[in-house]
């Protein structure tokens, strides 16, 4: 009962941040909508139970989103953006029948009563064993191969990200 | 003889064991527990020496006056000497010797027997930067530096000193200070006792 | 268990947390301000009180009584939004800190612990990090170059710090075989050992860390005095100024030395002798021993901290990233693997 | 459950911030003075109107690294956890995982990335 209330606190906290998401013409302000939108979107995991995701979740996107905070307030260029008012609300509204879709696809998936967990074998798991735990134990057995290929994909964004960031001299000369 | 000229750079076991940290953390928390050396100003207050630049004032004609010089100018400017009173013979010395002459306003008034004695002295100190420019040209030893330094007040009117304030500064400086030994402190013994590692031996001067 | 008397815990260590944030901060300006006198050989605020003793409350008054100023061009909104931003999650680290050990009182075993959860330490790190935006923020709304220079400063060295401190506290946690705080204050005491014997670098690079995120010496290059006046606060005036360095100095450095005692201190146990056990000099307190052995090991990582401020010229910012992706980020990934080594040793 | 805690300790901090906040309002005095709202400048007139512009910052590379070390160390934590179970396996699995992402630190070092990146036209 209480994580329902949780659940459906959290689920409109959401909704309405990733609405300020979309229409705020500020980027600051999109940010922190997005900031907030995630942060209710940990305490969505928090009340399903996954504590471990939910931390994480709130760790790795509250340091994520500062960073992308920090780009908007040094290379966003405000100047030009105060002198342009306009923002694209009409194109904004456009998109919305698409995400819309997205919604009835989830009405229909909980009308239809889809479960992912049978016979409450990860409840009955997380009892014994704490969240963190199950995750580790599943991740580092049963998933090792994954876990590994995610070393590969960190490697590799890590260089784009010096390719693209850093600007050298002598690139192509 | 070999100076030391900047200490020897850390080798790696000495860097990592944050010995350079550890050499500068031993001298704050050693003076962390000796005795404090202020005064605790508005109840104790140090007297400044008796050269020090502070607000200004005027001397008074007490018999003290540098001669032959006193006498010269007030020959020469027609002054009436009043005993008590300020020593100015309106010569606008200062006023000429200051960087920013506006800061004075000096005028006499004639008296009846066709001598001059000194009405409007006024000198905002808004404008001042305590030079001494016109101390040094007062030619009759009457302006003067005195050991105020509390200069601090509520109003920018508090800040103009006029004929007044300056003779009572005079005043009282000569009533307290006039004839004690130009040195540069006068309490030696209270301030080597508060400094305890200042190791200047200072000579005994009684102060009659 | 009824929910009455749950809701009255609840509601005791709430209180608990608020007394220690707004009391304990603001008694520690007193704090700092002595230790900062004595170091430079002068007595400290002596007129308020008996030896200054009521110096934070006059302090607290004059600050609430002053003039609310909006910087003609701040961002009003965002300008407020800061100082929350900045206040609430760092307060919020507190609720997962672990004062004492179970205590049983009025028939009820109670942990002093708000949110008693097997993630905590997780959510320590995400409050701590969250509390960049209140700088950030203020630097940015309050339209001033000081300010913004400042917060960004200060943006930089929490991107520096925040892997570093993650990688550290990594040591402990796979020797005590758990994210929750209760819980590795518990390995400790059953394996009977302070992690700090056995995670000397992490600890050092943790200090390290806690420093730099706190913003003190020698990294408080985010509202050096001399040049950047106060950094992002130079434009906040009365309680919105007083908030700022009440969090950033106090409330964070109070959270961030209770995580550190947790992971290498053991928590509330008493003095330690590795592998042999624990020597109580106040076994004559019972249960409640516990929590004084938790309030002075704080109260001494508090004085290092002030004593390292009052010692210590400052870094230069590029000084600062350097050491954390050169020097720390590199210790702790080499911490990693020496416990990787010693942990299995450790059973029980 | 053991969140409620959390939850209420947040309710009562941003009620007390926002307290705090607005007694300034209501205690201070309100003087209106033609240049109090001035923004700070070290006492001379404003050189920009505004402070919000492009603004170069040496270490947005490291800002993104920050993220990947992050996702990493998120990774890391349930392995911290459960390294004791795991044995030599996992022992074997994380020393690669960690000796690739080295590998990625020790491409940054030596392409200068970690430096602070400097304004190379203002130099």
């Amino acid at each position: 009962m209480l994580n329902q209330i949780a659940f459906y606190l959290f689920g409109s906290i959401s909704i309405i941040c990733g609405l300020g998401v979309v229409s705020a013409s500020n980027p600051i302000y999109v940010v922190l909508w997005l900031l907030g939108a995630l942060i209710a979107i940990s305490g969505i995991f928090f009340s399903a139970g996954a504590e471990l995701l939910g931390a994480l979740q709130l760790m790795v996107y509250v340091v994520a989103i500062a960073v992308f905070y920090i780009l908007i307030i040094t290379a966003v260029p405000w100047r030009k953006l105060h002198k342009n008012e306009q923002h694209n609300r009409l194109i904004g509204v456009t998109v919305l029948p698409f995400i819309a879709l997205l919604y009835v696809e989830a009405f229909i998936v909980g009308i239809s009563g889809v479960s992912i967990t049978k016979n409450k074998i990860i409840e009955t798991i997380t009892k014994n064993y704490g969240n963190a735990e199950v995750i580790g134990i599943k991740l580092f057995s049963t998933y090792f191969w994954a876990f590994e290929l995610m070393s590969v994909l960190l490697l590799i964004s890590m260089i784009g990200a010096i390719l693209l960031g850093r600007k050298e001299e002598k690139t192509y000369d | 003889m070999i100076k030391k000229v900047f200490e020897k750079p850390l080798n790696f076991l000495e860097t990592i064991l944050f010995l350079d940290f550890i050499k500068g953390m031993s001298i704050t928390i050693k003076q962390a527990f000796t005795k404090t050396i202020t005064t605790h100003y508005p109840y104790e207050k140090l007297t400044p020496p008796k050269r020090f630049r502070g607000f200004f004032g005027h001397k008074t004609v007490n018999g003290l006056e540098p001669q032959p010089a006193f006498d010269e100018w007030v020959e020469r400017m027609k002054i009436e000497p009043r005993p008590g009173q300020s020593r100015c013979v309106v010569c606008y010395l200062c006023k000429k010797a200051c960087p920013v002459p506006d800061l004075f306003e000096i005028d006499g008034q004639k008296l009846e027997n066709g001598k001059k004695v000194v009405s409007v002295f006024n000198m905002n100190l808004m404008l001042c930067t305590f030079c001494g420019l016109c101390v040094d040209a007062c030619p009759v030893d009457c302006l003067f530096q005195s050991d105020i330094h509390e200069t601090a007040s509520f109003s920018r009117k508090d800040s103009i000193l006029n004929l007044e304030k300056l003779e009572a500064i005079g005043k009282s400086w000569q009533d307290r200070r006039e004839h004690e030994p130009d040195r540069i402190w006068i309490d030696d013994d209270a301030r080597q006792a508060l400094w305890r590692e200042n190791k200047l031996n200072l000579k005994k001067v009684d102060n009659a | 268990m009824s929910i009455v008397a749950l809701g009255i815990i609840i509601a005791i260590k709430v209180v608990v947390i608020l007394a220690i944030i707004l009391g304990i901060g603001a008694y520690l300006t007193l704090v700092e301000r002595k230790v900062a006198a004595h170091i430079q050989r002068r007595p400290g605020p002596m007129v308020v009180g008996w030896h200054g003793l009521l110096q934070p409350l006059a302090d607290g008054i004059k600050l609430l009584t002053k003039e609310d100023i909006l910087p003609s061009s701040a961002n009003q909104v965002l300008y407020n939004l800061a100082i929350i931003m900045a206040l609430v999650p760092a307060s919020l680290v507190f609720a997962v800190v672990p004062f004492g050990p179970e205590i049983h009182v009025f028939g009820y075993d109670v942990k002093p612990i708000l949110t008693d959860v097997n993630i905590g330490i997780i959510m320590a790190f995400a409050f701590g990090s969250l509390a960049v935006y209140g700088v950030a923020l203020s630097g940015w709304a309050s339209n001033s170059k000081y300010a913004l220079i400042g917060a960004l400063r200060k943006a930089g060295i929490i991107i520096s710090y925040e892997v570093v401190i993650t990688f550290a506290a990594l040591g402990p946690i796979m020797l005590a075989k758990s994210l929750s705080t209760y819980d590795i204050v518990m390995a400790q005491i059953h394996q009977k050992v302070w992690y700090i014997f056995l995670q000397p670098i992490s600890f050092v690079v943790f200090v390290f860390a806690l420093l730099a995120e706190t913003g003190r010496v020698p990294f408080d290059i985010q509202e050096a005095e001399a040049e950047l006046v106060t950094g992002f606060t130079v434009e906040y005036g009365g309680m919105k100024f007083g908030l700022f360095p009440l969090v950033e100095w106090y409330v964070e450095v109070l959270s961030l030395s209770s995580i550190l005692t947790v992971l290498y201190l053991g928590g509330w146990s008493p003095i330690n002798i590795p592998f042999v056990g624990f020597v109580d000099p106040l076994f004559f307190l019972g249960p409640w021993s516990g929590f004084i052995w938790f309030i002075i090991k704080v109260t001494i990582l508090f004085l290092l901290v002030l004593w390292l401020h009052w010692t210590l010229p400052r870094y230069r910012i590029d000084q600062i990233t350097t050491i954390a992706w050169k020097v720390m980020l590199p210790l702790a990934l080499f911490n990693i693997l020496i416990t990787a080594f010693i942990a299995p040793l450790l059973r029980g | 459950m053991a969140y409620i805690g959390l939850l209420s300790l947040l309710a009562v901090m941003l009620g007390l911030s926002v307290v705090l906040i607005s007694l300034n309002w209501l205690l201070g005095p309100k003087k209106k003075e033609p240049y109090k709202t001035y923004p700070y400048e070290c006492g001379v007139p404003l050189y920009d109107d505004t402070a919000q512009t492009t603004f170069h910052q040496g270490y947005y590379i490291l800002g993104l690294l920050l993220l990947l070390f992050d996702i990493e160390v998120a990774y890391l934590f349930p392995w911290a956890v459960v390294y004791n179970y795991l044995g030599i396996f996992g022992f074997i699995e994380v020393f690669l995982f960690l000796l690739i992402l080295t590998f990625g630190l020790v491409y940054a070092w030596k392409k200068e990335a970690l430096d602070w990146q400097f304004d190379l036209e203002s130099l």
